[in-house]
């Protein structure tokens, strides 16, 4: 019984402290750099050599995290979403027994391979640090501050970069990306045409006539056309509506609109 | 980066030894863009030191030899010895940049190559003026290549071993596509004015490289 | 027989002494900013002189001055000894600073090098922003490799002499904990077994940076 109670105390104890270090972590979300670097923060709790790691213990604390995150209403990017659905099934793979029927890697290769993913990310961070405190051109040490041009002996070379190359044929291949673009206009009504048509119409609506057949002509049939003549002259009537031009009605859902010129309208 | 901890240590006592005071002022007129003046000098080195018997060390010390170290007006700097001036003449080339026609002409050989001339002015829409092509030959960085077998037996165009040279390619099918040119931001969307647009016929039927960059 | 007929006009006049063709090559590279290479440096010299064998003891010469030879690549260069970096801060140039991303994307690249994009993302374990690569481009730290010969021919990233240059390596090998990163087998690209998130695809069988450092 007291052992219980010490154990139930201890591991509560514990999970207060993964509570206190998750929140920890979430005030700080936006600094981590995705779910791998996150899980290399984590795995620094565990105060172990990278090689030895517990995987699933590892896989427990991001859930905790990405469970805290969301009780807090905090928004993870997807992949944090995807790296916590594949721990959670290694977790449990890794807590049953191997299936020896299943084909593919066994689960204790997978946490290998994270568990290795993990200890190269660390490396990189550490030689990317290296690298950055070496003496560095322009800071420790200096080029020829006076580079000499003694004889001026004009000789004219014409120069280019890869860059300039790459620009200049990205240049040529984007004008065709650019053609279709234009044409799609075709197929595009405005609701500003709209209007201006609609403006003219209104005159002739005492009686309440069905939107769909004030589309203008050769935008009735092709059903591009249509949807865009559609939308646009909806979207003008609700204009006119609003500026007390027509009036609207609508029987049902999905029925005719029906327009009319409003009594005493301008 | 480290190192100098100790000679900031030994300047709040004694001035750094001379051959340290030598070395000190090797690298400050080596690595200033001007002619650097006495006051200047002492300014720059720790507390103490004695630049002008510094300087006058180091300049026997560079006597003869290919660079030295010269009075200009009341500064110190080094100079190529007089007599090595001829070496300098590559220091002074003038780079100037392609045209825009060169350069697009160049691109569309790198990418499509054999290519002809006919194509070349199909892809860019435009004519492609004989100074353009004389010059990218003379830069040596296009040739000709072997005529296409096709009706006028078309002479084409290929990039040299001078232009993956220049510009550090080892084969021009390291050029990236135009889905990495997107990935890397370089299909800017910048519409180009109309009227240069090259029509639609399209020169898939060329059998050239062009496959090998389509994504 | 023949062949030394071409250099005869010019072997007429012998090459110059050792010590002279040392004061040539130190004009040259000392009113340069940028590393010569030995080509380079062997065509301005005159004919029939042995660069190499010069520059070893010109290198001795400058060891523990201010200014050092260093070599960058198959290019030389003077460079400023850099324990003296602090006389210099009028002539420092205020560098952009690197954001975190493009920092640890250089270091992959200069450790992993030849590699993939997809492999750069593999190992951070999130996709790599079109501006970071730019960035480094634009530096000229980094430069389109070999593409790497598996399915959909993958462009790879290399480090260039500028970045050697600037961070004083004398060549990729010497990159600050690199044989213990290896024989820790840090630097392997191993395959990612199946069903493991993240990585998208492409980046197995890769030909790996080793075949750059071995040898």
């Amino acid at each position: 019984m007291a052992d219980d109670w010490q154990e139930a105390k201890s591991t509560e104890a514990e999970s207060v402290a993964a509570r206190l270090a998750a929140e920890a972590l979430i005030i700080d979300v936006d600094g981590f750099e995705g779910p791998l670097d996150l899980l290399l923060t984590l795995s620094r709790t565990q105060k172990v050599d990278l090689r030895k790691i517990s995987v699933r213990e590892l896989a427990e604390q991001y859930l905790i995290f990405v469970n805290k995150a969301s009780a807090l209403r905090i928004e993870l990017a997807a992949d944090y979403l995807v790296m916590a659905a594949w721990l959670a099934y290694l977790k449990s793979r890794l807590l049953l027994p191997p299936d020896p029927t299943e084909d593919g890697p066994s689960a204790e290769d997978l946490a290998a391979h994270l568990a290795f993913q993990l200890e190269r990310l660390a490396a990189m961070r550490e030689a990317a640090a290296r690298l950055m405190a070496r003496d560095q051109k322009g800071r420790d040490f200096f080029a020829r501050g006076l580079p000499e041009d003694v004889t001026r002996k004009r000789k004219i070379t014409y120069g280019a970069t890869l860059m300039d190359l790459m620009q200049a044929y990205a240049r040529i291949r984007t004008r065709d990306d650019f053609r279709p673009f234009v044409m799609d206009r075709d197929h595009v009504y405005t609701m500003e045409q709209a209007l201006d048509r609609l403006r003219g119409l209104i005159g002739y609506a005492g009686q309440w006539t069905d939107l769909t057949s004030w589309l203008p002509q050769g935008w009735e049939s092709n059903p591009m056309r249509r949807r865009s003549a559609t939308a646009a002259h909806f979207a003008a009537v609700l204009e006119l509506t609003k500026a007390g031009q027509v009036e609207l009605r609508q029987g049902d859902v999905f029925a005719p609109l029906m327009v009319r010129q409003r009594e005493g309208g301008r | 980066m480290t190192e100098h901890a100790s000679g900031d240590s030994q300047s709040l006592f004694a001035a750094p030894p001379q051959a340290e005071q030598e070395r000190m002022i090797e690298a400050v007129l080596f690595a200033s863009a001007d002619p650097v003046t006495l006051s200047e000098l002492e300014q720059r080195l720790p507390h103490g030191c004695d630049a002008a018997e510094a300087l006058v060390t180091l300049r026997r010390r560079y006597e003869g030899r290919g660079v030295n170290l010269v009075k200009v007006g009341d500064a110190y700097a080094f100079r190529t010895a007089p007599d090595l001036g001829h070496l300098m003449h590559k220091e002074t080339v003038e780079t100037r940049k392609l045209s825009r026609a060169a350069i697009e002409t160049l691109a569309i050989v790198a990418y499509h190559q054999p290519v002809t001339r006919a194509e070349i002015e199909e892809i860019r829409g435009v004519a492609v003026s004989r100074g353009t092509v004389d010059q990218l030959i003379e830069l040596e960085w296009i040739r000709f290549g072997r005529r296409r077998m096709t009706p006028g037996r078309p002479v084409t165009f290929v990039v040299t071993e001078q232009f993956l040279d220049h510009f550090g390619l080892e084969s021009a099918r390291d050029l990236p596509g135009l889905k990495e040119l997107r990935a890397a931001g370089l299909l800017d969307s910048r519409p180009v004015p109309l009227g240069l647009s090259g029509g639609d016929e399209e020169d898939e039927a060329s059998a050239g490289q062009s496959e090998l960059f389509e994504d």
